[in-house]
């Protein structure tokens, strides 16, 4: 079984040298601890940064440098700041490489719902929509099945879809999976989990 | 020319009304047009339909009109920071639109730039796709996506000179640049006023044909989530 | 009866102080040589520039600093540069004041034709189109007539359109007319010439 | 990131291919990608297709591809200044789609940004609008334009470093930003290659991710018009 911190780093493994990705706020922003730093590697950042660098000293906190979660971060010698229509023009274009982003649910044919609790949670789409239909590739980060135990990955998903058919590849704390025509596939089992708990947690149709 | 007015309220005379339809930029608490929104308060105009990536906080930002009740709807992509915005949309008193961020950003690029509307992939197969009209190019399904112009855009910028030309600072651009050609009319506030010619003509973000009105005033510049590291 | 300057002259004092003004190649150029000292208008090149100064002296000339019409000039303190794109924004999106340009023909409702002579003359409509389509105001400037004698001022256009109704002001060297719903209504009459020629010379319904 | 190549001709190496499509900056012969035009044509790639605003002159610019028959169509708002151009045209060689220009540079800035179509007001009522869909807004009509995508994109800059990032300078900047984001692949040209972190990332043009290859060249940087003063 994968914690948060083993899920951010299978999903680092994913990342090649000389990609720009797009973290989203939660796990996926743990996935910078764990980018080999052999790796050249550019992370955007949806309010109008390419090239973002670490969370700062309290020196250096500058109110005008903050990233898509509104966290004070500094920026790198490779860095370039542009408007919030050239950087969705960036992630829609399909010039960045991989997103990684946290889900609520995922369905077997790659829908993702990871916005809203109708009645309940109303806080808004932010940029996900744009990053899922632009983005070259989609990994999610989620946990398999939710506080009560139902599974997340799902045949359909129950709640408000942030895009239909876009997750590419799907890191739970019981493994690594990848969606295919067929299904869910199963890429690697996370230590201490196995296949039949996999199947057990699995709502949507499992490749094995 | 000489754009410059003395305050914030002085820039926004004659320029309000009720019902009226604003443009703000800013993302989250970052490079947001801090006077113009507090003068916008003070200047107590209602039913206001406001553009804006984020709703702030309930006491900066866009937020001190909402606990005003001069909202009467937002545009906007993520407004989680807002208990008070929350309050009033569940109760039924504030009127909400999402936009996903980009199709924001874009519906008011469109707004400055003459194009009625656009096509995007963004929000296909979603709730957002609902009653908008589908297209297909090259046998992938768009929606059409309609330009926003607000009666006044409110923007924040680093410099500017009296011309209207603005330079904007890392991350605060966001959408200020995008905000500042749609609005009928736009006002900038900056931090320092610079003197005509003294910004690099290359290096201005926003040319000053954009800008009706300017102001330097002071910021607070708050910051909504410090993160440090070690 | 105006000259080329005389007919610059004329359309230079339409300009107001404050205004962005976009000057098309030809006698529109030599508008600019007209403008009152004392107001403060700025020029717009489409190719990416606002606020054009003058012509440079020899020494000052730098190749990548022209305008529309690819003749070198000068930047001023209030000059700004951008792309292409964001230029035909700024002119598509109405943001400039006033368009002078010249033409081949113009209609009695205002359609203008200045880019093509079918099998003779393909150059481009360049950035015609966008500007007259954009622009708050549309002036042109021509001869009323053309080489034989026939009028330019038509009921209808004959050479292919560069917009439909988009004329709003016309200078020749007969004098200034307005395009109103009736037609081309007669505005100044230029010295030397009388009512009687411009009425000979006009196709187009004239509203007198 | 290192994506500095030592010559045009190695950095087009792997990326040309008979019949591609390709856009290119420059207006008029400013800010006109001079070394890589003249690396196309020594590899004889033949069957171009070209979105550039004008087509060069006879011996520079792409006039010099036209010259060796390179080229299969021109996608340009302006030809006016190329004879041979106008021979082959006329004589059936060659095809060319007029684009006005600010159509012309928003196609390429939308293929860039995921946006396969928008509507415009420019051109309605004439020939560009033939066979155009044309949908109405507010009671105005505009007809759909769609996004250029090209195999490659050809731009020249100022200066860029090896990341990427790159910086025009006055006017010849035009249509290099919009032609770098639409190719599939881009190569800039510049006249100077600076280390990474010398450019200010708050004036930094083109951000280095539309970038994937960069040369330093010498560029003639010929005037078209000479017009002076007295």
């Amino acid at each position: 079984m994968w914690d948060r911190n083993e899920m951010a780093a299978r999903a680092a493994k994913e990342i090649r040298d000389g990609m720009y990705v797009n973290l989203g706020i939660g796990i996926p922003t743990l996935v910078s601890n764990f980018i080999p730093k052999n790796l050249d590697v550019t992370l955007q950042s949806e309010n109008g940064m390419l090239g973002m660098g670490p969370f700062p000293k309290e020196r250096y906190v500058d109110p005008d440098l903050i990233n898509a979660g509104k966290q004070t971060i500094t920026e790198l010698d490779k860095t370039s700041y542009f408007s919030s229509a050239d950087s969705f023009a960036m992630i829609r274009g399909g010039h960045i490489d991989m997103a990684i982003l946290g889900a609520m649910e995922v369905s077997e044919n790659g829908d993702l719902a990871n916005w809203m609790i109708p009645g309940k949670l109303v806080k808004g789409m932010g940029g996900a929509m744009d990053l899922v239909s632009g983005v070259k590739r989609v990994i999610v980060i989620m946990d398999h099945t939710n506080k009560k135990g139902d599974s997340k990955l799902l045949k359909k998903c129950t709640l408000p879809l942030t895009g239909r058919g876009v997750v590419d590849s799907l890191i739970t704390n019981y493994g690594m999976f990848e969606i295919i025509s067929e299904g869910i596939k199963i890429i690697e089992i996370a230590d201490g989990a196995s296949l039949e708990q996999i199947k057990a947690a699995t709502e949507g149709n499992l490749v094995i | 020319m000489n754009k410059v007015f003395p305050s914030a309220q002085e820039a926004l005379d004659g320029l309000v009304f009720d019902g009226m339809k604003i443009a703000a930029g800013g993302f989250g608490l970052c490079g947001i047009p801090e006077e113009l929104i507090a003068a916008i308060k003070l200047l107590k105009v209602k039913n206001l339909v406001i553009a804006s990536n984020n709703a702030g906080v309930d006491d900066f930002g866009i937020g001190i009109l909402l606990e005003t009740r001069q909202v009467k709807k937002m545009i906007s992509s993520y407004v989680g920071e807002n208990a008070e915005f929350m309050r009033q949309y569940l109760s039924g008193e504030l009127e909400l639109e999402f936009n996903p961020q980009g199709t924001l950003a874009e519906r008011m690029r469109a707004g400055g730039a003459g194009i009625p509307g656009f096509y995007t992939k963004t929000g296909v197969g979603t709730i957002i796709a609902e009653g908008k009209e589908h297209k297909e190019f090259n046998g992938i399904s768009y929606i059409l996506e309609e330009a926003f112009v607000a009666d006044l855009a409110i923007v924040k910028a680093w410099k500017g000179d009296p011309e209207g030309n603005l330079v904007y600072r890392k991350t605060a651009r966001n959408f200020n640049p995008n905000a500042a050609t749609c609005g009928k009319t736009c006002i900038a506030e900056v931090e320092e006023i610079v003197p005509v010619g003294s910004l690099d003509p290359d290096h201005i973000h926003t040319p000053g044909i954009f800008v009706n009105r300017i102001i330097q005033g002071e910021h607070e510049k708050r910051v909504e989530n410090m993160t440090l590291t070690e």
